[in-house]
């Protein structure tokens, strides 16, 4: 069988380097979002594997509704970033630091 | 009120898209008219216009005496002609090429021959392989009249009845 | 059959002792069935094309291909020798990679969702309990084979096509999902043979629930056209707009790919609407008085035969439809999906619902599907 | 070592090496692919935890729908990609040691105790169902609540992104289908000079 820590060090290292992707790629929205699914799909892991080990299914309860406020969450992201790219005709962050719209 | 529930009752129940589909089956098992080609032909006019040919009088004289009507009437500019005198005083062609790429089969030529010489045959099945196969010259033109002459002289014939 | 299996499994034992051996008899037992349904339906799709080009012959009254073999019966291998000699082209700016992996990526999951669909009782690769949504990531991982194939193609074409097919095939999967979501409320279950097992009864076809679930029967299989973009729905093609959509700069065997990918998918939306709502392989003429009748009970029984005649008529149908109507305008494709298929689907749903609730569900008709 | 430990290792390495690309990829187009196979391979590792109904949610919300949306967005927007690459190695150093440092001090803290493992579990038992019961009886209310803010998402995503401009005309398909042969067609019967009708 494989040991729980297996799956504990893999969430750890995807973390590490979707965090690593925010701070390579910081002018980059997308990228950006991107990594933020990456974060999410790390604790997803960790939520399922103590869900599996403690033979608790409401860990994946939680993995379930995770994934659905991720799904709105990237879904408005990206019309925002739409609507920024219209507006602005850029997706650079450091050219959003205008208050007004 | 009734038609316009009708027309919903229709849409819903889809009834156009049936009615569609109940055609098309009942095509299915009609029968089918296609002709096999090279085994199966379908039948032809006696003044079908398909290839041209250039005729010759019984004796073996050609008929054509350069009198360059057909290249006058010809829409396409697809005949070209050049003539001279021969040594019996007529004047004949010394020249007659058709460029069949540019034919548009419109028969003008033949109706405007006053010696029955230019004509269209029932060839229809003639090919070329490179650009310049399609360019008929008269040498070309009279074997295909040469070959075909019995066939010709029959379908005049027939027409003449008509004209 | 049983005492088969556990012979070979024990002969698997003893040649790759006791750990690996259970697991080389999975991989070989699994191997076996993936071989025994993918080499019928890569049979079924050569023929399938030279029965669509019969089919949409004889409806216009032309006799369709007859002259490979009797009848044009090797005009299909023909075809592939044709296409597996002809050159691949490679667009010189096209991104490389992509390119070769886009036909790719749309065949996988085509041939991959044959894993949970069953034939008969205990006829599956892989009897999964969430079966009916293997079925739909699967199909609403089809659209990846075509945004790819389009962008990678670098060129315009190809991506307005990918783009419009991209858009058509999300918006149907909603649809789509919707009628399953009703068939999976009707059979209680997201396991396909369940759902089937559900549709038996003492009424034979009557049973099925393409009678309580008429609108979801219509929207799937419309849907099921739409999502693999076939006529009418053939945006991404449209000849005279697109020339050939996502795929103009394929040739030779990577065409022939998405073709493979195309008609499996259409072979799967006749298997799925064959098992949903048409009892799958459930006898039509099950009906108890029946099933007695010493000849007449060999008609009542079950077999894969049934299914296979059910998703024969669907095969059938996908073609009649294309020989039938003419391409929708793209913006009326959209509205169809968005505003006519959706809002039904939903109150369907709502509407099964109430059919389901307790004093409907025992009383007659609604006891004949919903009161098991 | 077990095939389980096999497909861990080797699903555990394209998912690492996919995450590993998504964030240093030159064409965002890539990126979303290569986080295509990251969600891939995470379901493949959800599946040997024996949640095999979120792996195939998982494949069909993030790789079917939202990462459609990603490629969509990307592929639509006209970006100078390279500008926004500007700085990229600059920050690798400081983007590395931050990583590195954030891995091991979870490792640390995360993998120094081991729990039991409770193998497969019994047979007969449906991850769909048990998750299913739970959802609608414990968890009812949270899971109206995710509906809700599906539907707010959708509402929103959809009132960002619209806008009728004004100098495009559009058809109006629902008149258009509504036209029927009797509203737009009068047959009249032709009187002609006899009084018989005309026509040839």
């Amino acid at each position: 069988m494989i040991p729980l820590s297996h799956f504990l060090v893999l969430g750890a290292v995807l973390f590490a380097i979707a965090v690593a992707g925010i701070f390579l790629n910081r002018k980059n929205l997308i990228v950006i979002l991107m990594a933020i699914e990456l974060m999410l799909l790390a604790v997803n892991l960790n939520f399922i594997a103590f869900s599996h080990f403690l033979g608790d299914p409401a860990g994946q309860v939680f993995v379930f509704f995770i994934l659905t406020v991720a799904a709105a969450e990237s879904a408005i992201g990206l019309a925002i970033l739409v609507t920024l790219f219209r507006n602005l005709k850029s997706i650079n962050v450091d050219d959003m630091s205008s208050l007004k719209g | 009120m009734w038609s316009r529930a009708k027309e919903i009752a229709s849409s819903l129940l889809l009834v156009e898209l049936l009615k569609g589909l109940g055609l098309t089956g009942r095509h299915l098992f009609s029968r089918k008219v296609t002709v096999y080609f090279p085994e199966e032909k379908t039948p032809q006019s006696a003044r079908f216009r398909g290839l041209h040919a250039l005729r010759r009088y019984p004796n073996g004289e050609e008929r054509c005496i350069a009198c360059k009507l057909c290249e006058a009437v010809c829409p396409a500019l697809a005949i070209t002609i050049e003539s001279e005198e021969r040594q019996d005083g007529t004047r004949r062609t010394t020249r007659y090429d058709i460029d069949l790429t540019k034919c548009i089969f419109c028969g003008f030529c033949e109706e405007s021959c006053p010696v029955d010489s230019i004509v269209e045959t029932r060839v229809l099945e003639y090919h070329g392989e490179a650009r310049g196969d399609l360019y008929y010259t008269k040498p070309v033109l009279l074997a295909i009249g040469d070959r075909y002459e019995a066939r010709i002289a029959a379908d005049r014939a027939e027409d003449a009845r008509f004209r | 059959m049983m005492e088969f299996a556990g012979t070979v499994q024990d002969a698997f034992r003893g040649w790759f002792g006791p750990v690996w051996g259970s697991h080389a008899w999975i991989f070989a037992k699994s191997l076996a069935g993936i071989v025994a349904v993918l080499v019928p339906l890569l049979l079924t799709v050569l023929y399938y094309q030279l029965v669509e080009r019969w089919v949409i012959g004889w409806i216009q009254v032309r006799r369709g291909p007859n002259r490979v073999g009797w009848m044009g019966v090797l005009q299909p291998i023909a075809d592939a020798i044709k296409l597996l000699l002809k050159e691949r082209i490679v667009p010189s700016s096209a991104s490389k990679g992509l390119f070769f992996l886009a036909p790719i990526v749309a065949v996988a999951p085509a041939l991959a969702v044959w894993a949970v669909v069953p034939f008969s009782p205990g006829w599956v690769i892989a009897n999964v309990d969430a079966g009916l949504l293997v079925v739909l990531a699967m199909a609403s991982m089809g659209v990846y084979g075509i945004i790819i194939a389009g962008w990678a193609s670098n060129s315009k074409y190809a991506f307005l096509g990918a783009m419009r097919s991209a858009a058509q095939v999300v918006a149907y999967e909603i649809a789509m999902g919707f009628a399953l979501v009703g068939a999976l409320m009707a059979g209680q279950s997201l396991n396909l043979t369940e759902i089937v097992m559900r549709q038996g009864g003492d009424w034979g076809f009557l049973e099925w629930f393409w009678l309580p679930l008429a609108p979801f029967l219509v929207v799937y299989f419309i849907a099921g056209l739409a999502e693999t973009n076939r006529a009418p729905f053939d945006m991404a093609e449209g000849e005279s707009e697109l020339v050939a959509g996502f795929h103009v700069e394929y040739s030779g065997m990577s065409f022939a790919v998405f073709f493979l990918a195309e008609y499996a998918n259409m072979i799967l939306v006749s298997t799925l609407t064959s098992l949903l709502f048409f009892g799958g392989w459930l006898s039509p003429l099950d009906f108890a008085f029946l099933r007695e009748v010493p000849l007449a009970g060999l008609l009542a029984a079950p077999g894969i035969h049934w299914l296979l005649v059910k998703i024969a008529f669907f095969m059938f149908l996908f073609l009649w439809v294309r020989a039938s109507f003419p391409r929708y305008r793209y913006d009326q494709v959209m509205r169809l999906g968005w505003k006519v298929f959706i809002p039904v689907t939903l109150v369907w749903i709502a509407v099964t619902g109430v059919m389901m609730l307790e004093p409907l569900a025992s009383t007659p008709p609604f006891s004949l599907w919903f009161g098991k | 070592m077990s095939l389980a430990l096999v497909a861990f290792y080797v699903s555990a390495a394209i998912l690492l090496l996919a995450a590993l690309r998504v964030i240093t990829a030159r064409n965002p187009v890539h990126a979303v692919l290569w986080l295509v196979l990251a969600f891939f391979s995470a379901a493949a590792l959800w599946l040997l935890l024996y949640a095999e109904f979120l792996a195939v949610v998982l494949v069909l919300v993030y790789v079917g729908a939202v990462m459609v949306l990603f490629l969509f967005v990307v592929m639509m927007l006209d970006i100078n990609f390279d500008k926004l690459r500007e700085g990229f190695w600059r920050h690798v150093p400081l983007a590395g040691g931050v990583g590195l440092l954030m891995a091991i001090e979870m490792t640390l803290v995360l993998a120094s105790r081991e729990a039991p493992s409770p193998g497969a579990p019994p047979a007969g038992y449906s991850n769909t169902k048990e998750l299913g019961r739970i959802l609608y009886t414990d968890y009812v209310f949270p899971f109206e609540l995710a509906a809700v803010v599906l539907l707010v998402a959708i509402v929103a995503a959809i009132a960002l992104t619209l806008r009728r401009r004004k100098e495009t005309r559009y058809q109006d398909a629902a008149t258009q289908l509504s036209a029927t042969k009797a509203g737009r067609l009068k047959i009249v019967k032709d009187q002609g000079a006899d009084g018989t009708g005309g026509g040839p």
